[in-house]
């Protein structure tokens, strides 16, 4: 079954293509295009996963172009770690296209929107089953291109389009380290092939300082992608697009693509120098914290949503970092499902409600059942509560960060364990329970709210493969091949600390806004400093540093101007003066002409006599 | 036996006063008998290396006999342009003939 | 063997001098009447090179219909004021230069081409009949320039009709 | 000796031909005469008037000749030798029998046709440099027609030769065991008026008729100068007329009598021919003669030549079939001209 | 002295001969005609009337396409002697090149036909 792993990426391409081709035409039935493609697709994968079950690795390729001697090649490298991203992306990718049915009914390019996604959707599978760097990037961009257009769907709103253009320029500045890595991987190793370059690697003969140096350019591509620290400012603006969209795309998959690909280059973290992996755990932490404390502030109920993505990606950079590689793909994967569940919840309650400040909605349960019961599992499993989830990705990363003995990274991923559990039941208490505000709030229509059961499902269950409960098959399944993961003891301190963090989270936040007690302004503004910290800090930088480019650039225009335009027209008028010179040789008397053409020939005459003859 | 030099030497000179004749005449008529000149001093250059050089394939005689009907038809055209020139200009002094003037 | 070369020397005189006279003469028709003079004379020659064919060609084609054509057109252009062709300036301005040109020019070939030495037959064999050798050689190797020449003709004919056509 | 001999018998010659052409004269005067039911010259040498050339060639002899003040003086002079030097000159190249000949040219058809075209320069020569508009113009037209008319006699000519597969005359009528007239009808037709054209006689003599345009262009000669225009055209009578005979009526074939018998009765019976047909015929419109030039002359010859090289290459014994549809066409070709001509 | 230049030999003599022949008749015509020139006698007869404007006129430009068109099947008959000698020996090629070369010149004649640059005025 491996082999046939490219229809799965291919089929979502045919629907983008016909849908593409048909634009105007095929309106609404465009979505069952799409998701047929992607149903496909998800089965294929799932076939596949069967296929990889015993751990084992297809690799195919063929030779796309060859230009001189260097010859690109393009195929697929089917390990467990791209089987399981294959059932992730599809599946993910196939509810997200049903809900869509029903929360972009009656919009005006419906038919562009499904091509996109199905766009999307098939570039995503290509990144996830590349055997090759360069395959990897290419689909990378491809990534990068729709997350662009689909955040720019509404791109008659100014924001939404500004929006887009920032995601896509704060991206490709990760992008460009992402290539200046691979361009210098390939410098070294002259391949792009994955098992090429680990051979290399394992052999040694790269230096140290260069793999450490590709590592981190790899990660700063990553840092891009996956929103850290500096060049997260895109991902909350990206909220302009629609719901079905963040839910796809900015949170389960294009962001995990970051970690994806610090994942499959993790022999090159490994070899490289120990700072490396540093780097990448400091900056997964720092991320994590500063957006759980940002995400605390927010009253846009997607705003609180993205910056909780930014923090739980920080989370699984911060495992890879701590060398966790089975711990963070695990994170990856659960999150994936219960950060879907918890964007689409939020879309069918804007949908409800109309609005989208938290503040503006309240004892939603009674209203909207499906989505509020559903929105507590996903809920609960991300603040890391025992049975879901949630809770065993989380631990699973904080035993390998006890272990690898960082201990200051632990108690930075605990503060923000409990803050994401403080900011995720603050805004189920504000959104659910309380005072109904709007009268007219009303359920989702079906196909709505079907996706969201079937997504609650893994959401609560998965964790439950990955858990000690079934010794960890799930961490033995995807671990690197050769790193055999020795069945730990299950960890109780850290289970009893993290449930501890949890719980105070939400005991916390339901005083606070459960009961509404204490009036909770007051704390909510001395946090409010921070969101200072986000906003104003990094755009002002970024500001300036136009600022200065620009004024740059008007100096070079400048000189240019003055200096090369003058010699251009001066050369322009030195010729001027000679063809008026010389035009006036022709004056029309013929015979001159003749006679000019008789002199050259005599003289070209001689010339050959005396070359040639002499 | 005439000299093979004797004939170039005369074709030469026959070829010389057609461009004299070319370069020199004001009445377009005679430019165009001057080229007539030059014409068939190449022809007898021809003819006196088919002569003396190849007589028994005689190419060159064959190359003349071509030269002649292709410069028949050269100066038929010629004459005829300068009739139009003539009746468009009322002259047929080539110096006064310059629309080619920059 | 001085009778060829008596022979060569008269013609060369006639034909060389029948030129000069054509390119300095005030006398237009004066100027037409000795081209069929020199050509001719250079018949003739072809005469004194064994190729009969091609004297009798070369007096049918330049000494009978070219000489036509040139005094047929002279006619037409009135380029003729009075027979005695007094009056009108025959040469234009650069008649000094071009001289110098020409002569310029001579210089340049002879002394090129003179001293080359040739691979000359001594005995020149005179073909039997030399009509039917050219024929057969014609009809045999050189058919395409043949046609050829029939479509130039054509060609000329059909441009000369459209451009003398226009008037009347 | 031998240098000077061809200078005698060029000399032998020129008297001989001269002599015919007296007794020519004569003829036609007598012709004409007859003809139109009259004497014609009777009174000048008694018996039939027999002196009447010789006197007129005397009378040019002492006639003063005049040459007008504007015009040419080289040009008028050179006028007459242009027109009568070529013709001596082809006389070089007629045999009479392949024993009395003067050389065998190997492309004496050729020599002849090309030497004909320089009357048609002696007659503008004279018609430009007598300074007369009129003679010009009688110049121009003459030429107009007399090269309309060298065209089919070349033509024609091209028939004979492709029968008989070589240029030199000798050889041709050695070839004619039957008489190219026989095989050649269009082409012996054509020819007779092309050359009747050429000679501006008869029917043709547009140019110097007298009630057209005074003498055309030779209107400002008189006296010898004059006369010498009239040899010029006798000579070319005597080369086109012997052209004819060996072309086309096999020369010195004969049965009984000796070769150079029968040329001479072949040659006087083209010439009766002619003085017949200068007197009969009513002279042609000088359109209707450029007409039957360009449009039925040439044509037919060019049909004429077409015929005879299809029926030599493909049919093997080609002499009769050749006759046969040569006379067909002749016959088909001369009913459509006459209701053409209507 | 071959034979091919005794024939050129003879061919000039003969010329000589007209030319001295033509020039006898014309001085022994001299010395016996009388030579009165008058006013009268010297100008262009023009059928009695007093010659006027210049003896020069313009043509059509008719005549020159005549010329043209002699040229032209002047050169075809130049082709055609030598191809009317030799064309046994070569059979049914050369037949068709000739038939072409006739058929080319024969379409100039007919467009000239057509066109009725043949009519004479």
């Amino acid at each position: 079954m491996a082999q046939y792993a490219w229809v799965i990426a291919v089929m979502p391409v045919l629907a983008f293509l016909i849908i593409l081709f048909t634009l105007r035409r095929i309106k609404e039935k465009a979505a069952y295009v799409a998701i047929a493609a992607t149903g496909a697709g998800l089965l294929l994968s799932l076939g596949v996963l069967a296929t990889v079950w015993g751990g084992r690795i297809f690799t195919y390729q063929t030779t796309w172009l060859t230009a001189g001697k260097l010859t690109l090649k393009i195929g697929m490298y089917i390990d467990p770690l791209a089987a399981v991203m294959l059932v992730v992306v599809t599946t993910v990718s196939l509810l997200v296209q049903i809900y869509s049915i029903g929360y972009m009914k009656g919009e005006k390019r419906l038919s562009w929107y499904y091509a996109a996604v199905s766009l999307f959707t098939a570039s995503m599978l290509s990144l996830v089953i590349a055997n090759n760097f360069l395959q990897l990037y290419i689909s990378w961009e491809l990534v990068g291109l729709c997350s662009y257009l689909l955040i720019g769907f509404w791109y008659e709103k100014k924001s939404a389009s500004s929006a887009a253009m920032k995601a896509f320029i704060i991206t490709r500045i990760g992008d460009v380290g992402f290539f200046l890595g691979l361009a210098l991987l390939f410098v070294n190793t002259h391949t792009f092939d994955f098992s090429a370059v680990r051979q290399i690697v394992a052999a040694g003969s790269l230096g140290a300082g260069t793999l450490t140096a590709i590592a981190l350019l790899f990660f700063a591509g990553a840092a891009g992608k996956s929103a850290q620290f500096p060049l997260h400012v895109w991902l909350p603006d990206a909220m302009e697009g629609p719901t079905p969209v963040s839910a796809l795309i900015h949170a389960a998959t294009m962001v995990a693509a970051g970690v994806y690909l610090v994942a499959r280059s993790f022999f090159i973290f490994e070899a490289a120098h120990p700072a490396a992996l540093q780097v990448v755990a400091g900056i997964g932490a720092f991320t994590a914290i500063l957006a759980a404390v940002i995400a605390v502030t927010m009253t846009d109920i997607k705003k609180v949503l993205a910056y909780s993505t930014i923090s739980q990606l920080g989370f699984m950079m911060a495992a890879l970092g701590v060398g966790g590689y089975t711990a963070a793909i695990f994170h990856l994967t659960t999150h994936a499902f219960f950060k879907a569940l918890l964007f689409l919840g939020a879309g069918s309650v804007i949908h409800g409600a109309g609005t989208q400040n938290i503040y503006e909605m309240g004892g939603l349960l009674k209203k909207m059942k499906v989505t509020g019961w559903t929105f507590l599992i996903a809920t609960l499993s991300i603040a890391g509560i025992v049975p879901l989830s949630g809770f065993w990705s989380k631990d699973e990363i904080l035993t390998e960060a006890a272990k690898s003995g960082n201990y200051i990274i632990l108690g930075v991923l605990l503060v923000t364990a409990f803050l994401t559990a403080f900011y995720m039941f603050r805004l189920y208490f504000v959104v659910f329970t309380g005072p109904v505000r709007d009268e007219h709030a009303h359920e989702s229509p079906a196909v709505m709210t079907y996706p969201l059961l079937i997504l609650a499902v893994p959401a609560a269950l998965l964790g439950l493969a990955g858990s000690p409960l079934l010794g960890n098959w799930f961490t033995k399944f995807i671990a690197l091949p050769g790193a055999e993961h020795i069945a730990a003891a299950p960890d109780y301190l850290m289970m009893g600390l993290s449930t501890a963090a949890a719980l105070a989270g939400i005991g916390f936040s339901y005083v606070l806004y459960g009961r509404r007690a204490v009036t909770a302004w007051s704390v909510v503004n001395s946090l409010s400093s921070f969101s200072w910290l986000n906003t104003t800090f990094v755009d002002k930088t970024i500001r300036d540093g136009l600022r200065v480019t620009l004024g740059i650039s008007n100096g070079l225009a400048r000189f240019d101007t003055r200096f090369v335009d003058g010699i251009v027209n001066g050369v322009g008028g030195v010729i001027g003066t000679f063809s008026r010179y010389f035009s006036r040789a022709n004056s029309g008397f013929i015979q001159r002409y003749a006679m000019r053409f008789v002199i050259a020939f005599m003289l070209l005459a001689v010339a050959v006599y005396f070359v040639l003859v002499r | 036996m005439v000299p093979l030099q004797y004939y170039i030497i005369m074709s030469a000179i026959l070829f010389t006063i057609g461009i004299y004749g070319v370069l020199a005449r004001r009445n377009a008529i005679l430019v165009l008998l001057s080229v007539e000149i030059m014409f068939n001093a190449v022809n007898i250059n021809f003819m006196a290396f088919s002569a003396y050089i190849t007589p028994a394939t005689m190419v060159g005689q064959i190359y003349t006999i071509f030269a002649v009907a292709s410069g028949a038809a050269e100066i038929g055209i010629g004459l005829a342009i300068i009739l139009l020139i003539y009746r468009g200009r009322e002259t047929v002094n080539v110096d006064e003939v310059n629309m080619l003037k920059w | 063997m001085s009778g060829q070369l008596l022979a060569f020397w008269a013609l060369s005189f006639v034909i060389l001098s029948g030129a000069l006279y054509i390119v300095m003469t005030k006398n237009i028709m004066h100027a037409v009447f000795m081209h069929l003079l020199t050509m001719s004379m250079i018949a003739a020659v072809y005469g004194l090179l064994h190729a009969d064919f091609m004297a009798a060609m070369q007096v049918l084609i330049y000494a009978g219909a070219v000489t036509a054509m040139v005094v047929f057109a002279l006619m037409l252009t009135k380029s003729q004021s009075r027979p005695d062709g007094a009056g009108i300036a025959v040469d234009n301005q650069q008649r000094g230069a071009s001289f110098l040109t020409a002569a310029g020019f001579l210089a340049v070939v002879i002394y090129v081409l003179v001293p080359q030495k040739w691979a000359v037959h001594e005995a020149a064999p005179v073909v039997k009949s030399d009509v039917a050798a050219m024929g057969a050689i014609i009809f045999k190797s050189y058919i395409l320039p043949f046609e050829v020449i029939s479509v130039i003709l054509l060609a000329a004919l059909i441009g000369v009709i459209v451009l003398a056509r226009k008037e009347d | 000796m031998a240098i000077a001999l061809p200078f005698l018998i060029a000399l032998a010659l020129v008297i001989f031909v001269l002599s015919n052409i007296v007794f020519f004269m004569w003829a036609e005067f007598k012709i004409s005469g007859r003809v139109a039911d009259r004497f014609g010259p009777m009174e000048t040498g008694r018996w039939h008037g027999w002196a009447q050339p010789l006197a007129d060639i005397l009378k040019f002899l002492n006639k003063e000749d005049i040459i007008p003040a504007n015009a040419d003086k080289l040009i008028f002079r050179v006028a007459p030798f242009v027109g009568f030097i070529p013709v001596v000159m082809v006389l070089a190249a007629i045999p009479y029998t392949n024993k009395i000949f003067v050389r065998d040219f190997d492309i004496a058809v050729f020599f002849v046709i090309a030497l004909s075209s320089f009357t048609f320069v002696s007659m503008v020569m004279g018609g430009w440099a007598s300074g007369n508009k009129y003679s010009l113009l009688g110049a121009f037209r003459a030429a107009g027609m007399l090269l309309s008319y060298e065209l089919p006699l070349g033509l024609a000519i091209a028939g004979v030769v492709m029968l008989s597969a070589t240029l030199s005359l000798i050889g041709i009528v050695q070839q004619q065991t039957v008489w190219n007239i026989v095989l050649q009808p269009i082409g012996f037709l054509v020819f007779m008026v092309a050359m009747q054209a050429e000679l501006q006689r008869s029917p043709f003599d547009l140019a110097v008729a007298e009630s057209e345009l005074v003498a055309g262009y030779s209107v400002e000669y008189s006296g010898m100068r004059y006369a010498m225009f009239q040899l010029g055209e006798f000579f070319g009578l005597w080369a086109l007329a012997s052209m004819a005979v060996l072309l086309f009526l096999g020369g010195w074939h004969g049965p009984y009598l000796p070769g150079i018998v029968w040329f001479f009765i072949k040659f006087y019976g083209i010439f009766l021919f002619l003085a017949f047909s200068r007197v009969s015929v009513p002279r042609v419109r000088p359109d209707q003669l450029m007409d039957l030039g360009w449009k039925i002359l040439l044509p037919s010859a060019l049909v004429n030549i077409v015929i005879t090289a299809t029926l030599i290459v493909l049919v093997p014994h080609y002499q009769v079939p050749l006759a046969v549809s040569e006379f067909v066409i002749l016959i088909a070709a001369l009913y459509l001209m006459r209701r053409v001509l209507k | 002295m071959n034979a091919g230049m005794t024939n050129y030999y003879y061919v000039v003599a003969f010329a000589i001969v007209g030319g001295v022949f033509g020039g006898l008749l014309l001085s022994v015509a001299r010395m016996l005609r009388p030579r009165k020139i008058s006013k009268t006698k010297l100008e262009a007869y023009e059928c009695g009337m007093e010659p006027f404007e210049g003896n020069w006129t313009q043509y059509s430009a008719r005549f020159y396409v005549f010329a043209l068109v002699f040229l032209i099947f002047d050169v075809e008959i130049a082709f055609l002697y030598p191809w009317g000698t030799v064309f046994r020996d070569f059979g049914v090629t050369s037949l068709i090149e000739m038939f072409v070369f006739i058929g080319v010149l024969l379409l100039g004649l007919v467009y000239a036909w057509k066109k009725g640059v043949l009519k004479w005025l």
